[in-house]
């Protein structure tokens, strides 16, 4: 039997589920973002865009896009009522101020201490860039990531130690993968969820660093296709 | 009187040149002064040093000037927005220095300097290298880095209306750094779409009061 | 569903007690949250910790806490306002402990708690006695000293219009300390001359956006 | 022959000449407030309240008081064209970061080297308070003293060394008094201008420090009665 493995659209559906009614979210630049799409029509959950947003709602539809309105990727979004504009200082100011509920971060490496790499792969051969990410990372209530279990050649991105330079140290709460939704506590990997068609070897042979799982382990899956 | 409209670039420019150190608002292309940075890339200095958010991005404005070889330095968060092959091709070359500090530090430094801080501790960054060569302290168990504050000779900022005292508003997201940068320098013009009247801005309504503002020039917004 | 404005001072109030630390914006009585003030009175806490511009002003909340002995603990940058012999009565008689900050240094103080900063340096009170025992340090010839962050239990706040998200605007000089403070505590309480729908404050305009706000309470201007 | 000294409104009306077109200025609470009465009509100056406003206008008509509209000494001020309000913290930002042009406050006693004692006697039978006089003192970028050259009992004000506790060390730039206007140049007192019917060993007898005397030093006078 093979893994159930799910689609990304799948894992940020699962993530959602997981954002409480009245919370203050970021979602990182990148796949985090598809979040928005799923959050739960009957909870009022308010978006952050580190730009200086507050309450930002959908992408707008063709030819009614704003230049002076766009998201932390650069891409036209719209407000929301109840929405607020602010310069950048006092986004971040909320953001390191621990204001926000928790933000969403895609990763190249998570360690089970937490650490969190997901800027550089050290690579010297391309400019560097951070953007708001370590400030995201060390200010957020709760910072979840949103990856997928192994890199593209096979290597887990789940590791003892992060190889990768760091965002943050001992900053993630919780991954939720394509295999499984994972948290981080006392400096260990938990398993809470894992997709059908995987058992705790079958995880682990995936994952470079020992994991503990949760008692109740459910099975990860979507109720989207 | 006071009057910071100014109507014509070469004096909304006065004093910049070779070397100059200046702050850019905008983030993306969103609140970028374009044409006053199209206005610099006319006039042919070379050696400039940047603060802005992104080392410029798509086909105008600061973006120019990098692809024209006139920044020696981008001190930013973020440099390859999209398009920004110039950026990779300009550092790959030598050709252009770039000095990444994380985005809300950026900001708060920006701040600091145009507050009187004379630095701040901060969580950003512990324990990665952009934390390397920095001050570390630890306080009630926390590790913090000091930052210290960042200035420049010039910050050109993009707004939407000013008045003849240079108060300020500014269209949705693009405010950005702009209320932040027009603190911090010494010389700071202020791009807008509209000049008003005095007192056509709500005083409960102005983001950037005049004080910060040293030349307003008027761009009909394109 | 978001829903931030509660009905009855029981509500706004819950969790304050005895010994609760609390930051009261206001200059003098504008942006005083006297209602609010006078609720807690009723409730009879006492060895109340107050960080405050003034320790009170005239005859309503804040001072009236204090003449009723509630308060242990005043951190402040000018105590005696006008009509202040309640203070200096209880501060002679030993009652009232005053914590005396200069303005500036208060105000960006709260402002770092509530923008996660570890500390900063300012050069306001080198040299002065207010900067006793505090580190200080040069930076480019400058003698700065270190100040710490400054949070509260609760902040009670005056604001002018709220929504249902706690988005606020202020009136005039009343706007003062509410938005650093609102930023700085566990619990951002805040007393508003109305509550209007979502929506009804334009974007622009909110000063203190709803993240920082916990409780609204409407208290119909007198 | 008597000295002429000047009245306060005098001392206020000289200091007002000294404000050039287009200053931002913040006057300190008490004797200070009196220079605005004083400002040339055909200048424009912005006076600055550290309560949030830019651009402060004359006190209202007696009914048209708004208790939300007050300047630091906490009476109804109004608000002129072209002015704006902000927070606390945002004020001071605008004092600390060098941006106000000038602010004038009074003074217990101000030191040869420009030290500003204007907050405390020292007297720990009063409860102590010092509001904004410390950020101000360092922060603007010229500090003018409004004073009495002695205090009531006749001593001194202008002093070697400041007795009293300070507010800010060497931060005085000029100082009014009713008998001279006296620079702080390279640690000394520097007399500009000096009231008729006083001479150098006069004001000198008056003072606690030794004076240099400007070239071409000048008659303190006043254009109002």
């Amino acid at each position: 039997m093979t893994a159930a493995k799910l689609t990304r659209a799948q894992v940020a559906w699962r993530i959602a589920q997981d954002i409480p009614d009245g919370a203050v979210v970021n979602l990182g630049i990148g796949a985090p973002v598809m979040v928005a799409d799923y959050l739960p029509a009957d909870r009022e959950i308010v978006i952050h865009s580190e730009n200086g947003i507050l309450g930002m709602g959908p992408t707008p539809p063709a030819g009614e896009e704003d230049p002076d309105l766009i998201n932390a990727g650069k891409q036209p979004v719209t407000l929301l009522a109840g929405g607020s504009y602010f310069n950048h200082t006092d986004s971040f100011a909320m953001i390191r101020g621990g204001h926000l509920d928790c933000c969403v971060l895609g990763a190249f490496q998570v360690a089970q201490n937490g650490d969190l790499a997901n800027w550089s792969t050290g690579d010297n051969a391309r400019p560097p860039g951070v953007g708001g990410a370590m400030d995201l990372a060390v200010g957020a209530k709760r910072v979840l990531v949103m990856t997928d279990h192994c890199t593209r050649d096979g290597s887990p991105k789940l590791l003892e130690v992060c190889t990768y330079p760091l965002t943050g140290r001992g900053v993630v709460d919780r991954v939720y993968t394509d295999l499984a939704v994972i948290d981080i506590a006392d400096g260990r990997f938990v398993v809470r969820e894992m997709v059908a068609g995987l058992d705790a070897d079958g995880l682990e042979a995936l994952t470079g660093a020992p994991l503990d799982f949760a008692d109740g382990c459910g099975v990860l899956s979507a109720a989207i296709g | 009187m006071i009057d910071k409209q100014v109507h014509d670039f070469d004096a909304a420019l006065a004093g910049v040149g070779d070397g100059a150190t200046m702050m850019v608002s905008g983030f993306g292309a969103a609140g970028a002064p374009q044409d006053l940075m199209e206005a610099i890339l006319d006039r042919g200095w070379r050696d400039l040093v940047v603060i802005s958010n992104n080392a410029g991005e798509g086909e105008r404005g600061l973006a120019q000037l990098i692809r024209a070889g006139r920044v020696r330095k981008v001190v930013c968060s973020f440099p390859t927005s999209s398009n920004a092959e110039y950026v990779r091709d300009a550092w790959a070359r030598g050709a252009l220095e770039l000095e990444i500090v994380p985005q809300g530090t950026l900001s708060e430094r920006i701040r600091a300097a145009g507050a009187g801080i004379g630095g701040f501790y901060t969580r950003t960054s512990v324990g990665t290298p952009l934390a390397e060569g920095k001050e570390q302290r630890c306080f009630d168990g926390v590790d913090y880095v000091l930052e210290p504050p960042l200035r420049a000779g010039f910050a050109f900022v993009r707004a939407r209306l000013a008045d003849r005292w240079g108060n300020l508003t500014y269209n949705k997201s693009a405010r950005n750094f702009g209320p932040s940068m027009a603190m911090a320098a010494d010389v700071t013009v202020v791009q807008v779409d509209r000049v008003v009247g005095l007192g056509e801005i709500d005083p409960e309504q102005v983001v950037t009061p005049g004080i910060f503002v040293d030349r307003v020039i008027e761009v009909a917004a394109t």
